[in-house]
């Protein structure tokens, strides 16, 4: 049943049969969970400490801003990258002959 | 901006002269240089012919794009149930069922230098007309689709 | 030298179709260098059938001479049918592109980048 | 007695029957737009049970030749002919079934999905007349035995690919993707053409096994083998020629991108059989598996970390799409780097290669799933642009529930099918460099990342005003979706019955150069 990758094994159900005892586990705690709240009262809107609630679209997080930790600590790399994809065909053309080219001259040399 | 009537009657003495002429190319093409793509191409030239001399616009309803589809279609179709027939009679799929048969385009072939006999080659006739009309229509389809869209510009 | 000037002129065809291709910025000027590229592969297909002193290889009145290699000629048509298949549908999308766009210069036909 | 006849024919009828529904569909569009969509999906149903018919038949009594054209279809060689095959063979072995059968079922997956999302728009007839032609284009690719027909079916697949890019035209973006699309891929093509010819000019063949047979190495066939490997690594979206593949897939329709994902993949099968059916030992395998090796690991690392500032989630998906492809190309170049010595390939090499062949059908599945999702939200929504989406959760549960799948999938997170495949890559590529297989988990890593990133802008957060009345998406898409999903679970949950069944007998047939080669000249 299980998977042989060559040192080790890896068996799906097992996996899913430890998967479902934890999601039973965490289902008997969340079910202990505070009795007195009720779906639709005061208790529902988010304590901002007394503010009015922001309109609905300026909550939510939008993608652009999500990694720019990582982009940022990456600068020089995307800096270098990204302007590679230019978009403009001769360049596309360009990269795959000179691929053609570089790999001709390692497999000539070498092979 | 018409072309004149030289032009235009030259092109309807041209026209039947190009129309046998590519459809000699294609029907002769396991016998002589030629097939259903060169003979399809020819006639094709004989449609660019009637746009050069008559203007697109009135030549829209009469040469239809609706009418080359179908010659189109019924290219491929025919040459797929030709190939298609071949299971039936037991051969490979393509198989040449005819050759030698007998029947339709079914004679021997002589040996040595001779001007080779229309009725030999069994399915290769068939499968060349069948991508001659194919080419036409695909021609054709293209051919009006460029002019369709320089006419919008115009 | 003589004999494999066809494949020379082949692959200088070729190049000429490259360097035409990354180097013309107007996008019909490209599609010639791919046909320009496409005639050198198909030159240097029927160079490959040649055989010095063959005929043309039609079987129906042929004498018992030598003929050069007929398959390097099938190749060569299925290129040339796909050549023109490729050109035809290019040609359109830059006819469709300077609708579109207004321009046929790659360099400027880069809305998709980054 | 019809059974036997599909059943010897079965290589020829895998053709015939999508090329009869390619060409006869725009007479059924005459008649009526269901009529159509019937005989297109029944085609495609056709397509799909030949596949199986013909999977079980090669990979219970091995690999099947068909002789296009011959008297009977095993005549492969001719009484006359010294030995030499001269028509158009067929060899199909289980690694060409393994990708005919993961092809059919994505196409038709495909097609159930774009019978609705392509429901208000014009020119159907074509649409659906060019998909049929592209899974032809993909399933010649991967069962032809002849160099030529495979470069004739690469065309055929790129024509059709690029016209079905550029079908929708919208202001212009998909042409220009379509274009770029359409050059580049016949660029490859005349290079894979230009290394027929040099081929031919050699071995006065064009038949894989006899060229294989007769394989020296000379300079030239250095020469043609680079130019294939290239070509197609170009087709299948290799890292230093990617460039077409976010500008295409972006702009397709959703259904065409994940078959052209497909189409990418044959492509990947052609550089695996060019290497090593079409050469196999004669080439230097050190040099030529380290350079798959670089190409994959190029493509890993540029693809994730490219894919995670964007912004438009069918580009994101697409640069995931060549990280993946990064995956395949790591696991089969380390299969090739030690494809002469037999206990090093029995170590761990054999290991590497059922992980990427895994992969090629595990990335067709979740990959086309993660696109239909993305085409659904389009198709509701409108826009693909992640800083405009939002709370699409609470009211397209199932698309959501897809999504879930397709992306952990991808990110390769236990119970799915991605991480089966990838766990087997990482474990055998660690004995083989250990850095190459740090490089892999990163890269795993920061595809969960970027997944998150478009799990929690599409689907999180509260319900927006302008998209109130966004409502689940019609059923057969949800259908289509739901045969990728459910696939990506069964082949996660039962990997092992999987890679004994149809991946170890598609990797032992791409090793085994010798049963190729006696398959077709040693005639049944």
């Amino acid at each position: 049943m299980s998977l042989q990758t060559g040192t080790g094994f890896w068996d799906p159900l097992l996996w899913v049969v430890a998967f479902a005892i934890a999601l039973l586990i965490s289902y008997l705690i969340w079910a202990r969970g505070e009795s007195t709240y009720h779906k639709d009262t005061e208790a529902v809107k988010p304590y901002l400490s007394g503010n009015a609630e922001p309109e609905k679209g300026e909550v939510h997080i939008r993608a652009g801003n999500m990694y720019w930790g990582f982009t940022e600590a990456l600068k020089g790399y995307y800096s270098r990258v990204v302007p590679l994809h230019s978009g403009i065909l001769n360049d596309y053309v360009l990269w795959f002959i000179a691929t053609a080219a570089l790999v001709l001259v390692i497999v000539g040399v070498i092979g | 901006m018409d072309m004149s009537r030289i032009v235009r009657t030259t092109a309807n003495v041209l026209l039947p002269f190009i129309l046998i002429y590519g459809f000699y190319i294609v029907m002769h093409g396991h016998l002589t240089p030629g097939g259903g793509f060169q003979g399809g191409a020819v006639i094709a030239t004989g449609i660019v012919l009637l746009f050069a001399a008559y203007s697109y616009t009135d030549l829209k309803e009469k040469v239809t794009l609706g009418a080359l589809k179908n010659s189109e279609t019924l290219g491929l179709l025919l040459f797929i149930f030709t190939a298609l027939l071949a299971l039936t009679a037991g051969f490979a799929f393509f198989g040449n069922w005819l050759v030698n048969g007998g029947a339709i385009f079914g004679d021997m072939v002589a040996f040595g230098p001779n001007p080779g006999d229309l009725n030999t080659g069994g399915v290769i006739p068939i499968m060349n007309l069948a991508v001659g009309i194919e080419v036409l229509g695909a021609m054709g389809v293209i051919i009006l689709s460029m002019l369709s869209g320089i006419q919008e510009d115009a | 030298m003589f004999y494999n000037l066809p494949f020379i002129v082949a692959g200088l065809i070729i190049m000429v179709g490259i360097v035409t291709m990354v180097f013309k910025r107007n996008l019909v000027k490209m599609i010639m260098g791919l046909s320009l590229v496409e005639a050198g592969v198909n030159l240097l297909l029927v160079a490959i059938g040649y055989r010095a002193g063959g005929i043309a290889p039609i079987f129906t009145n042929a004498p018992d001479a030598q003929m050069v290699m007929p398959t390097v000629q099938a190749m060569t048509l299925t290129n040339i049918v796909i050549g023109i298949a490729t050109t035809a549908m290019l040609l359109s999308f830059v006819m469709i592109i300077y609708r579109k766009y207004g321009t046929a210069d790659a360099g400027k036909m880069r809305k998709l980048r980054g | 007695m019809i059974q036997d006849i599909i059943l010897q024919n079965s290589p020829a009828l895998l053709l015939a029957v999508p090329m009869l529904g390619a060409f006869a569909t725009p007479l059924f569009g005459r008649i009526s737009g269901t009529v159509r969509n019937a005989w297109v999906l029944l085609v495609m149903a056709a397509t799909l049970a030949i596949s199986l018919v013909l999977g079980f038949e090669v990979l219970t009594n091995g690999t099947m030749v068909y002789t296009f054209g011959a008297a009977a279809p095993s005549l492969s060689i001719p009484a006359d002919s010294g030995g030499i095959p001269i028509r158009i063979i067929f060899t199909v072995d289980a690694m060409s079934v393994f990708m005919a059968i993961s092809a059919s079922i994505v196409a038709f997956a495909v097609t159930l999905y774009s019978l609705v999302s392509q429901k208000m728009s014009t020119g159907k007839d074509g649409y659906y007349a060019l998909l049929i032609l592209m899974l032809v284009g993909i399933l010649g690719m991967v069962c032809t035995g002849d160099i030529f027909n495979f470069f004739v079916f690469l065309e055929i697949n790129s024509l059709a690919g690029a016209a079905l890019v550029a079908y929708r035209v919208d202001k212009g973006l998909a042409v220009e993707g379509g274009l770029k699309y359409a050059v580049i891929s016949t660029l490859g093509g005349l290079m894979v053409l230009f290394s027929v010819a040099l081929l031919y000019g050699q071995y006065d063949t064009l038949n894989i096994a006899m060229i294989a047979e007769r394989m020296q190495f000379t300079f030239l066939d250095q020469v043609a083998l680079v130019m294939l490997i290239v070509a197609l690594a170009m087709k299948a979206g290799a890292v230093p020629m990617h460039f077409w593949t976010p500008d295409a897939y972006s702009m397709a329709p959703s259904a065409v991108t994940a078959l052209l994902i497909v189409a990418s993949q044959a492509s990947l099968y052609g550089v695996f059989r060019v290497a090593f059916t079409l050469y196999g030992v004669a080439l230097n395998w050190v040099t030529i598996g380290w350079i798959v090796i670089i190409l994959g690991v190029l493509s890993m690392f540029v693809g994730v970390t490219m894919a995670i500032p964007q912004k438009d989630v069918k580009r994101l998906m697409a640069y995931h799409a060549v990280s993946q492809t990064g995956y395949m190309l790591l696991g089969v170049g380390v299969g090739l780097a030690v494809l002469g010595d037999p206990e090093m390939m029995k170590l761990f090499g054999l290991t590497a290669m059922e992980g990427g062949i895994f992969h090629i059908i595990n990335h067709a599945m979740y990959k086309g799933l993660l696109f239909l999702t993305a085409g659904a939200i389009f198709y509701q929504t409108g826009t693909r642009n992640l800083n405009k989406l939002g709370g699409l959760g609470h009211s397209m549960k199932w698309t959501m529930l897809f999504f879930i799948i397709g992306a952990l999938a991808i990110a390769g997170i236990p119970p799915f099918n991605g991480f089966a495949s990838k766990l087997m890559i990482y474990e055998s590529v660690f004995l083989f460099n250990p850095l190459l297989s740090i490089i892999a988990m990163v890269v795993s890593v920061l595809t969960l990342a970027s997944f998150v990133k478009v799990f929690h802008s599409i689907f999180m957060g509260p319900k927006l005003p302008e998209y109130e009345e966004v409502k689940e998406v019609p059923g057969p898409m949800l259908a289509g979706m739901g045969i990728l999903a459910l696939l990506v679970v069964l082949f996660g949950i039962f990997p092992q019955q999987i890679v004994d069944i149809l991946i170890a007998p598609a990797a032992g047939a791409l090793i085994d150069q010798s049963g190729y080669i006696e398959s077709v000249l040693g005639g049944i």
